[in-house]
């Protein structure tokens, strides 16, 4: 537990705002504070900025699931999806999953099917380890490079 | 509507080309893109966006499967390809077919037929179209290569039947030397090919790059928009375009477009295409067709007032053009300037990213360019990043509003062409519109020599 | 050289645009400027620049002294006044020509007749050009008013002579209401004024602000280059333009232009000039004539294909226009959006840096500004930072072009009025051209209202 | 609990203003303070950049003496023409400067006249002082605001 003074990081703070700096540290025996404020015309916003903002770009397929994905920290752990298809989580309908969170799987071993062109594609266990997480639904389109489940 | 849902199989500046065309048609798009494409212009303007793979083109814009796939799960019942990447492959087309989708280009049969440059010339020298002077076939001896050498007039050209790469190969520029021109080939034939069959085409020493753009709908409508000169080029790249052709008057122009719509109406050719032409002593001798929207096509909207993708998209939703050749008029003169992300001397390619990005406007001037402040150029792909194209009554006053906008163009933090169009219009022969498809390679290795 | 040198004498897209037409023309421009507008964009395009005062118009571009002796240490030798700050003032006009350099516009003595709207009206009438219908004086009794409004019909506006404000003004629907209004406006007219002496004219409940654009030259040439219909006007300012009008057909626009143009050769007038007219049930009111550029030239460059700048400075240097009216045809629709800097809701003006500027380009889309980004607009001048225009064929496509236009367009950091634009469009009254001068309001107020 | 100094921190601020400078940071045995304001030059060289470079606005009259009297660092010391016109340093052709380097004047005094439309506009001392540099010629065309001497 580290204990710290609010008043004096919002006097930092408010300094921080009045003077229009972007960071402040100040450091003594007792520890140190650091403030940050992100510079209001760096580059970046720029960037997104220059973009035209009515048509804002719609990303088709699972935008939540793919930001809940962005916002996983590990992620060599996420499996990706190779093509872009549809997500088939069982052989057959109503058949049992390939996979269900909580098992493990050794390499090579088939985690779900995506269709491509009429064709079931096997996405395999690129490693042994743990279904942790599934992020797709079946019958879900997946783009290239979404993520479909995580395994740690 | 004319179609639910269009997917458009391409990026950069072309695709967001024919996002334009569908939005005001008020037909929702598909964009696909490489991941090194997720911000582009293309996919942040498009309805709906889908990764189709990596950077490499192969496994993402020329990934067949992936981009069918794409339009399977968005629900798109037609694809544009553009140019370039998958616009002129007839296995595409077929495949986009056979899925039920409609393809927005000619048939797949026009696409192989044309692309097959042989196959391409054949056919069009059946339906009428002029190909190069010559002799029919391989030439017998001496004295037919005088007789076939007298018709076609010198100089001629003397190549193997077997030949390629430019050997056997002899230039006669006169009688005198047909003889001496006539054996060197034949021996250079023999000892490269094993076959010293030769046959004789008029030399074009100094010829015109002339194409003439057509649209065909599937009732048998067919109508020209004129002719674009591209001569200007730089290694078979055309650098800048111009509608009409300097060296064309309406009379000529009217002449090899009944020639050309009278042989792609015979042919039943449906949608755009562009018949590609060497021009010179006033004739036309065909190259190529291109079955696809080309990328200079912006210079014949601003002169005929067309919409080229969106009179693609409705031929290929199966309407009528709705006019005929005699409602096309030509209006003034267009020129365009390809600005590419390269050293403008050495041409090497400068992909990164855009610091600022500052277009030229007011009247008479257009850009296509999926470039914004902040962007970074990829490395992958093309280096073409914006089209700067120009209308105005005369092409005396093109070329000012040319130099004018080029002025006021503003890429910052890679480099690009920009500087080496502002040598080429301030060039005394381009500005009196004399030249030729060797034109711009002299005109560079003499600014390289200053 | 038609100008060895042109001073221009304004700020913002207009001089943006002037410096354009300039440099296409090959003469070298002059920029002056207050110290608030040392960066913008006139001043960086322009050959030369003079600082000419402080932020306030009345010390900088309503300076005359400044201007002209910008001029004149400059060795410029003409002047372009582009619309607002000094445009329309005779003194000024006659100060240029006493120099020795040439007014861009037209004689000093047409500006002042023009400039006094009642001066204006007599002279357009003995020109022959319509006023609102009315009584050619005061009305003596109830019987000679019972007697003009029988003959122009109701409803009738009964005005004070000696009038203004509104008071004394009182409108007559019908016959039964003559006797009522006639009273009462009297009444008012001898309270508020001391003269009870009345006149008649038609009330124009619903009209259109219909617009005729004109060049002459010196030598007697005067051509019309058709209407624009400028009915959508927040506070009597416009807002958004088009042509032509979706109220008029050909024949209606030729027998004004024939009347407009018939009346500018009686009256010698020269360069250019606007007729602004209200239009009603098929008649046209003749309100005051614009002796200047207009903020909405463009959209009639769109249509006719005419640089109205550049023929100007030609028409200012002597030179003949070179065509007749039989030369100017009216090709497709054009709509302008002026984008001011301001919420889209309130009208408060928004100055400030823009941090990001990107305009929409392509087929028919043109953009006439002097923003860019990190601009800062100042907040001393007019809050006009963008004018959209776009061309097509019919009106509906110019609509959907200036749909996926406006969706484009990224001006950020500043408060603008393209969502107001937007909605605009959207309207089914807009799209089907059903509006008046008052259209824009009732919008305005039923969008408040939701 | 971090103990620290307004005063000092607002005092940086100030310091890193006034010099353009982006960080500074400061430590002695009591601790340290540091802060830092996002370089303004982030927005600068867009603002710069975005100008289409090769219609370089080209400043009538001076530019390089301009220049120099920019550098000039106690701008209070300068006067400014008050107008557009031509610069005149004597009354007439070939007599005596109404001032030369080193002069000292007094209020009011005819420091030079500028021609504007015909017009001949005494420029009189805004306040008393010595003319340490004058820094335009005879005959030289000047803008509004353009430096015409130092006056310390």
């Amino acid at each position: 537990m580290i204990a710290f003074d609010p008043e004096t990081v919002r006097a930092l703070a408010n300094i921080l705002v009045e003077t229009g700096l972007t960071e402040i540290e100040v450091e003594n025996k007792e520890g140190s504070i650091r403030v940050v404020r992100a510079p209001p015309t760096v580059m970046a916003p720029t960037v997104v900025a220059s973009m035209p903002v009515i048509a804002a770009p719609v990303a088709v397929a699972h935008p939540a699931t793919a930001a809940q994905a962005a916002a996983e920290p590990p992620s060599e752990n996420v499996v990706n999806s190779p093509m872009v298809g549809i997500v088939y989580l069982s052989a057959e309908p109503g058949s049992a999953p390939f996979v269900t969170v909580g098992q493990s799987v050794v390499v090579g071993q088939t985690l779900l099917l995506i269709e491509a062109m009429k064709t079931f594609n096997q996405i395999k266990a690129p490693r042994a380890g743990t279904v942790t997480r599934i992020l797709i639904a079946a019958g879900a389109p997946v783009e290239y490079g979404e993520p479909l489940l995580i395994l740690e | 509507m004319l179609f639910q849902k269009i997917l458009i199989a391409n990026r950069g500046e072309i695709a967001l080309r024919i996002q334009r065309a569908c939005r005001e048609l008020g037909i929702p798009t598909v964009a696909v893109h490489s991941t090194a494409d997720a911000t582009a212009m293309h996919v942040r303007l498009a309805d709906e966006s889908v990764c189709i793979g990596p950077p490499a083109a192969r496994d993402s814009y020329l990934n067949m499967a992936a981009i069918l796939s794409a339009a399977t799960i968005t629900g798109a019942d037609a694809v544009h390809p553009g140019y370039g990447f998958l616009s002129e492959n007839a296995s595409f087309a077929e495949m986009v077919e056979a899925h039920g989708l409609t393809f927005i280009g000619p048939s797949s049969a026009h696409i192989r037929m044309m692309g097959d440059k042989i196959a391409a010339k054949t056919a069009m020298a059946s339906l009428g179209v002029p190909l190069v002077p010559g002799s029919p076939g391989a030439v017998a001896d001496l004295d037919e290569a005088r007789a076939v050498s007298a018709r076609i007039q010198y100089p001629v050209l003397i190549k193997a039947a077997a030949g390629g790469g430019g050997r056997g190969m002899r230039v006669a520029g006169s009688e005198d030397k047909l003889e001496e021109a006539w054996s060197q080939a034949r021996t250079e034939a023999r000892a490269a090919f094993g076959n010293d069959a030769v046959y004789i085409e008029k030399y074009l020493d100094r010829p015109r790059h002339i194409e003439m753009q057509v649209l065909a709908d599937s009732h048998g409508g067919v109508v020209h928009f004129g002719e674009r000169d591209c001569s200007l080029q730089r290694r078979h790249q055309k650098v800048l375009e111009e509608a009409g052709s300097p060296a064309l008057d309406a009379a000529a122009r009217d002449a090899l477009g009944e020639t050309v719509t009278a042989a792609l109406m015979k042919l039943g050719y449906r949608n755009a295409g562009t018949l590609e032409f060497l021009y010179q002593d006033g004739q036309f001798a065909f190259i190529e067709m291109n079955t696809r929207l080309q990328v200079e096509h912006p210079v014949t909207e601003m002169v005929c007032g067309v919409d080229l993708v969106r009179e693609q998209i409705r031929i290929a939703a199966g309407q009528r053009l709705g006019y005929t050749q005699a409602d096309v008029s030509f209006v003034g003169h267009a020129i365009e300037c390809r600005i590419n992300a390269e050293d403008p001397v050495t041409f090497v390619p400068d992909p990164g990213r855009v610091t600022a990005f500052h277009a030229p406007g007011g009247l008479g001037v257009r850009v296509d360019s999926a470039l914004y402040a902040g962007y970074v150029v990829p490395p992958y792909y093309d280096s073409l990043i914006a089209k700067l194209i120009v209308h105005a009554p005369t092409r005396a006053e093109a070329i000012a509003r040319m130099r004018r906008s080029l002025a006021e163009f503003a890429v910052l933090g890679i480099k690009t062409t920009l500087p080496l169009h502002q040598r080429i219009i301030e060039d005394p022969s381009f500005q009196a519109g004399d030249y030729t498809i060797h034109w711009l390679e002299h005109f560079m290795a003499a600014q390289a020599a200053e």
